[in-house]
């Protein structure tokens, strides 16, 4: 008798557990469907006239955050406007996001993987925008090219999504790139910048040479062939002028006494001149023990963290006098930058990061294809992004944005993709500092925004 | 080349010095229980994140929060070994689990609050400014470090030799079960091997990362990477041997970064590969005796 | 003094420790006599708490100490001086008799009888300031004894204390036992040299393979054949 | 005399497999894998196939990986920390051959996972020395070592820096195509394993784990067994590693070589509980799941908190292995198996 109670309750337990897997599936197959919003598109509005945005980046991060405050402000805007119609029906746009988990220290690839997946098959996105770390995007790239969907890269700066562009067209068709310039293009306004940088500041210092030059970067494969180049055609531009030291590559997991060691072996070599190439935690390490020991060198390079607005209080203010290219700045780049900037900071309460511009920028590119092409058909949109070409730029906050063809890359250099130097100054404020990339008064307006400062200690030293 | 010397002598230094605090509270609790604690590098970091956020709840008094922090650690410690590692510690591979565990939770938490952004705590430099010297500046506050380690080495040293905990913190390192026999109650004396060793990392991030930056909530993970490095080195459970260690690992690692040609990259990689050489040719390390058991 | 009522104790599946009573008297000296393996070691862990027994109890002094953990055995005066030495080889034999002196609060008590040890074994006096790990085997096992002396123990359970030794230090081991046990501290020796065993003790427990197989006074266990024969080897 | 041997154990196969079906652990095992053969095809919503269903491939790869630690760690007692060699080394000489030198996939597949092999005799003999948390410290050392060169942008040219190789092809471009060939392979991979830990050699190297000297003395030439251990266990580390690489269609140093890889394995493997093979399956699809689940759920809202439970799942990831490392020491196999056998056994009426 027991034994038969037992039973039917055993049956009865296996029965309500089979009950709740199957309606947990039913809930889970039959949900995304009702549950998906997209902000920034109108409540209440039919997702078939919605053209959603994908965001592909590391949510909680600032990249990835940027990646999607950009898209997610650009489809405000095209909301406000009317948002675009397409054979007499009026379509918005709406933004969503997926985690790719980039900035992981430890990055797993498959999450990469998985996020475009989930952008591409569960939310439905019609475009996707993201990507800033080149090993995460180079494993998930494949999935939105698979499904034959425009992904437009606002972050990663390696050449080699334009390069497969190039080489097999027919598979990698879709991707276009935003943002940044490609790493060759930036190498160039680099050089140029530095070369020119270099012989004025000299001119200005009678009493010292100001030609020993040293790079500090981090070793990762993004910097080989940046480093590479200042180094050999550095000391050309500068018509032989310019000495380059032995470059300094340190593992990225250093910790402060390292890099101390590193900014005095600089020092005792007699460098002048410090180019960082850094895109990681190596920054704050080293304007730290630099403001600290006020070493007898500039710092005039590439500190991806030192483009945020909150670098001056990560570091307590010793990225006083740092000077590093970014991408965009409170000035008149373009017509549209200085009124994007300050909206920005309106909405968000602070500075768009370069990938914030360049979301914006693809976004805003995305509905003028729309409605260019007429349809939301890649076959009709590519043909059209493609036309923007150096006699037909596309005008965004971040630039002009210009393809070279068969590549989807961007034309650099002034009017189209060209990054600003910008310096930390006393009291936390950035300027725009001249550089000969760009003119001080450009099309639209004063590019630069104030005059390079040497740090006095250096100024005292040189002077 | 006199200024790179002096580099490479300071940095070394200063590389040992702190090292040979982590490593060395390391070193004592594998020496103590035979606990491999994996979260050691994580209560490093923890006491930094610690100084970032504490000042936005308390009185703005850097002694008074970085004492509170580091009493805030050596208590995680203690409760670490009370709720996770005691009921495991006859299981190697449970105690490395379980700290792996802590370790990776610490880190994400930190990660969920301050993100991989790094950041400055320089406000607790308890010396600030650079002594410059024709060739090469010394930051004050490494200086500091140099001579406040030793003394915390030496003091540690004493109570290691001659108070009663020591003794038997001793005892239970070398015969577990003999010195339950004397009445020696070994899971206390665990215990406080632990939150020692807790608070050695803690003191020693106090020390090191105002002159540093909190760089990422996995900045633990070098560390602990260099204490195996030490310990192996030094012997496991040796203390002179932790501590000599230190400064090896500490010089060698300054070494390379200055006067071998693309040394910098190569830097940490020698740590490690100080602990493959040193398991190869010699296990028990310089000062260690072979195992027993 | 000491009550041991039922004791079972397995390793694992096998059984080191079958139905053992012993009863100990207050001031007596007892051995424990078998040959190798019997459990006579495996007896004195019991009771000083490293290993919990799976059955029985276990009183000392009318309280229960079978589940108890041993530093808090050791606690209640139950000094064991284990098998193998078990000194603390790194450590000086000054700094050995502090740590046997672990539990003892009294400072004077502490001097006085390091006095007491230092007279039994005037050898540990001239090393004080040596390590342990560099003293000789005989050394050694008079620092053991000494180190479970410090304690200041109701009851001293000494393990095997002539294991390895040469015979004339086995000599000097035995007479330090007679002086302890005139000095009126409880004693459960066990112990291999059946000769000498019977020699110091008033009360012999035979252990074989986990049981108690018999048990008398000296004079008793001497008439008995099977001892004379496998354990006095007469 | 062997041939007949062999003849008679096939013709009782049949006989063998359906006595050995209606036993618990038979009849749930074969109720397990008609769940996984038909999981496939109970939804045709992209969803479903693009993204639900990929977490089991992903499962599975974790499952042979973790599988090939506990043969390794659990059966044999070598207790690795750096798994993730294996894995990783595999990872890239699958990816090197196909991207560099246009291999077939499944010859670069071979080739991977034989590299993964050598590199077992590689690390098992100098290892070889070491015991217990030495084993661990030196395995991590050599998984670190190799982590940080492929890592170096310096050493590009040989290692192919922290971008790794990409592009390569999937194993195929249908989903279920991609689940069925990852499926088939952890069937063999699970029997194989399972076979060798129940054969003579798995008795041997139990006997390395439990008493090396007294192995030793018994005649085991414990040195050979050891690296022989290294190698198999390698072999189908190397296997999921080649296999991981071209789900993802690349590789790189923190993904495949990344000391987490390693861990996972360890964290897997001890779930679903030590030594039981099996087991290592299930803590695979534990972790791969509640990752899933975690990311599902996304963003909570309690009144005015808000919390992304996405953005602390590792954190949550930590706790749970905390929680079950300090209160199931047996890892969840067993226990579970047991409650279900109680079951099994009041429906079946005993």
């Amino acid at each position: 008798m027991e034994s038969l109670t037992k039973r039917i309750l055993a049956i009865v337990l296996i029965a309500v557990i089979g009950v709740g897997i199957g309606v947990g599936a039913w809930i889970f197959l039959a949900a995304p469907e009702a549950a998906i919003k997209y902000p920034g598109a109108p409540s209440g509005f039919d997702k078939d006239n919605t053209i959603v945005i994908g965001c592909a980046g590391d949510t909680g991060e600032i990249q990835g955050d940027a990646n999607y405050e950009g898209a997610y402000f650009a489809c405000k805007h095209i909301n406000e406007a009317g948002g675009v119609v397409i054979n007499a029906i009026t379509y918005y746009f709406g933004v969503t996001k997926e985690d790719t988990d980039e900035s992981n220290p430890n990055l797993v690839p498959s999450r990469g993987v998985d996020a475009a997946r989930r952008l591409i098959y569960d939310k439905e996105v019609d475009f996707a925008v993201g990507g800033f770390r080149s090993e995460a995007l180079l494993a998930y790239i494949e999935e939105f090219m698979d499904a034959e969907m425009i992904f437009i890269g606002t972050g990663a700066a390696t050449d080699i999504f334009c390069e497969k562009v190039n080489e097999t067209y027919a598979d990698y068709k879709w991707f276009f790139r935003f943002m940044p310039i490609n790493s060759t293009a930036l190498g160039g306004q680099i050089l140029y910048t530095l070369a020119d940088f270099i012989l004025n500041i000299n001119a200005d210092y009678p009493n010292h040479d100001v030609k020993e030059i040293g790079i500090l970067a981090e070793d990762l494969t993004w910097v080989t062939s940046l480093v590479g180049a200042i180094k050999d055609v550095l000391p050309l531009l500068t018509g032989g002028w310019a000495t380059m030291l032995p470059e300094i590559l340190y593992d990225i997991s250093l910790s402060a006494t390292d890099m101390n060691s590193h900014l005095a072996d600089l020092q005792a070599d007699g460098a002048d001149i410090v180019i960082p190439v850094i895109s990681a935690q190596g920054g704050i390490l080293m304007m730290q023990q630099y403001a600290l020991n006020e070493y007898d060198y500039l710092i005039f390079g590439i500190d991806v963290q030192s483009q945020l607005d909150t670098y001056w209080d990560d570091t307590g203010g010793d990225c006083v006098y740092e000077t590093m290219m970014q991408t965009l700045y409170r000035c008149n780049k373009t017509s549209k930058s200085v009124a994007f900037w300050d909206a920005f900071i309106a909405q968000f309460g602070h500075e768009p990061l370069y990938i914030a511009c360049g979301a914006y920028d693809a976004v805003s590119a995305i509905r003028d294809a729309v409605e260019d092409a007429q349809s939301l058909d890649p076959d009709l949109i590519i043909p059209v992004m493609e036309s923007w070409d150096r006699s037909n730029p596309h005008l965004g906050v971040a630039g002009n944005a210009a393809w070279w063809p068969n590549t989807h890359d961007l034309v650099a250099g002034y009017p189209f993709g060209y990054t600003l130097w910008a310096q930390w100054q006393p009291g936390g404020t950035k300027a725009v500092v001249p550089a000969l990339i760009y003119p001080d008064v450009g099309a639209y307006g004063n590019i630069t925004t104030g005059d390079y400062v040497v740090a006095p200690w250096v100024h005292t030293e040189w002077s | 080349m006199e200024a790179e010397i002096i580099n490479f002598l300071f940095n070394g230094t200063v590389n040992g010095a702190i090292f040979s605090l982590i490593a060395l509270g390391y070193s004592l609790v594998y020496g103590v229980g035979h606990i491999m604690n994996l979260a050691h590098g994580a209560f490093f970091m923890l006491t930094g994140y610690m100084l970032l956020w504490f000042p936005s709840f308390l009185p703005e008094i850097p002694w008074l929060i970085a004492t509170i922090v580091v009493i805030f650690v050596t208590i995680i410690g203690g409760l670490a070994y009370i709720i996770l590692i005691k009921p495991l510690q006859d299981t190697s591979v449970g105690v490395v689990l379980i700290t792996f565990g802590l370790a990776f939770f610490i880190q994400e938490y930190v990660f969920v609050l301050s993100g991989t952004t790094p950041y400055s705590v320089k406000e607790f430099k308890i010396i600030d400014g650079v002594t410059k010297i024709p060739s090469f500046s010394f930051i004050n506050q490494f200086i500091f470090l140099i001579f406040a380690s030793l003394i915390i080495v030496s003091v540690f040293a004493l109570f290691i030799s001659k108070s009663k905990l020591g003794k038997s913190i001793r005892a239970v390192s070398q015969d577990r079960e003999a010195a339950s026999l004397m009445g020696i109650n070994t899971n206390r004396v665990l215990l406080y091997t632990l939150m020692i060793s807790a608070f050695l990392a803690s003191i020693a991030a106090v020390l090191y990362l105002p002159a540093a930056a909190l760089n990422g909530p996995s900045m633990g993970w070098g560390y602990l990477t260099n204490s195996f490095a030490v310990v192996i080195l030094g012997g496991m459970g040796s203390l002179v041997g932790s501590v000599v260690g230190a400064y090896i690992v500490g010089y060698v690692t300054s070494f390379t970064s200055i006067f071998i040609p693309n040394g910098p990259s190569w830097a940490h990689l020698v740590p490690i590969i100080i602990i493959v050489i040193m398991l190869l040719i010699r296990p028990q390390g310089i000062f260690g005796k072979k195992e027993l058991r | 003094m000491l009550d041991i009522k039922k004791l079972y104790f397995y390793y694992g599946k096998a059984k080191a420790l079958e139905e053992i009573n012993l009863n100990l008297k207050e001031g007596a000296l007892e051995a424990v006599i078998g040959p190798n393996g019997a459990g006579k070691s495996t007896l004195l862990r019991v009771i000083s708490g490293l290993e919990e027994p799976d059955r029985g109890k276990i009183e000392f002094l009318g309280e229960r100490i079978d589940d108890l953990k041993p530093h808090r055995i050791a606690r209640k005066g139950i000094a064991h001086c284990p098998e193998r030495r078990r000194l603390f080889f790194d450590m000086t034999v000054s700094e050995n008799l502090d740590l046997g002196a672990y539990t003892l609060k009294d400072r004077s008590k502490f001097r006085e009888l390091r006095k007491f040890v230092y007279e039994i074994f005037p050898r540990l006096k001239e090393r004080r300031k040596q390590r342990a790990g560099t003293l000789s085997g005989g050394e050694q096992q008079m620092l053991a004894i000494a180190r479970s002396l410090m304690s200041n123990p109701k009851l001293l359970l000494m393990d095997e204390p002539s294991l390895g030794l040469a015979p004339k230090i086995k000599e000097t081991i035995f007479e330090a036992i007679d002086t302890i046990k005139k000095g009126g501290t409880t004693t459960l020796l066990v112990e291999q040299d059946a000769v000498l065993a019977m020699a110091v003790s008033e009360y012999v427990h035979v252990l074989e393979e986990g049981k108690i197989e018999m048990r008398g006074t000296k004079e008793e266990l001497e008439k008995e054949p099977r001892i004379k024969q496998v354990y006095l080897g007469i | 005399m062997v041939k007949e041997k062999m003849k008679e154990k096939i013709n009782n196969f049949p006989g063998y497999l359906k006595s050995w079906g209606t036993t618990f652990i038979g009849g749930l095992t074969i109720l397990c894998l008609i769940i996984l053969t038909v999981i496939p095809f109970l939804s045709n919503d992209l969803k479903y196939v693009y993204v639900f269903l990929p977490q089991f491939t992903l499962a599975m790869i974790f499952a042979i990986f973790a599988a090939s630690w506990d043969l390794l760690t659990g059966i044999s007692g070598q207790i690795s920390f750096g798994h993730a060699i294996f894995f990783g080394v595999a990872g890239y000489i699958c990816a090197y051959f196909i991207d560099y030198q246009g291999f077939p996939t499944w010859v670069a597949i071979v080739l991977g996972s034989l590299g993964a092999v050598f590199f077992g005799l590689l690390i098992g003999i100098p290892c070889l020395r070491l015991k217990g948390p030495y084993l661990a410290l030196g395995t991590l050392a050599f998984s670190l070592i190799l982590l940080k060169l492929f890592l170096q942008g310096s050493l590009a040219h040989i290692f192919f820096g922290s971008e790794g190789i990409s592009g390569l092809p999937s194993l195929s471009d249908d989903p279920i195509i991609e689940y069925f060939i990852i499926f088939i392979f952890t069937i063999i991979s699970f029997i194989v394993i399972i076979q060798i830990s129940k054969s003579k050699l798995g008795t041997i190297f139990k006997s390395i784990r439990d008493d090396e000297t007294g192995a030793d003395a018994s005649g085991i030439n414990t040195t050979k067994y050891k690296v022989i251990a290294f190698m198999i266990s390698a072999f189908f580390a190397g296997l999921a590693g080649t296999f991981y690489a071209l789900y993802n269609t690349a590789v790189n140093p923190t993904g495949n070589f990344g000391t987490l890889n390693s861990f996972f394995a360890i964290l897997m493997a001890s779930l679903g509980g030590l030594t039981t093979i099996t087991g290592a399956a299930l803590g695979a699809f534990f972790f791969i799941f509640l990752e899933y689940i975690l990311i599902e759920i996304g963003v909570i809202e309690i009144g005015n908190l808000i919390i992304d439970v996405s953005l602390w799942k590792f954190a949550i990831f930590a706790l749970i292995l905390i929680i079950v490392v300090r209160f199931a020491e047996r890892g969840i196999l067993r226990p579970i198996l047991e409650h279900l056998k109680d079951l099994w056994d009041v429906l079946m009426g005993r």
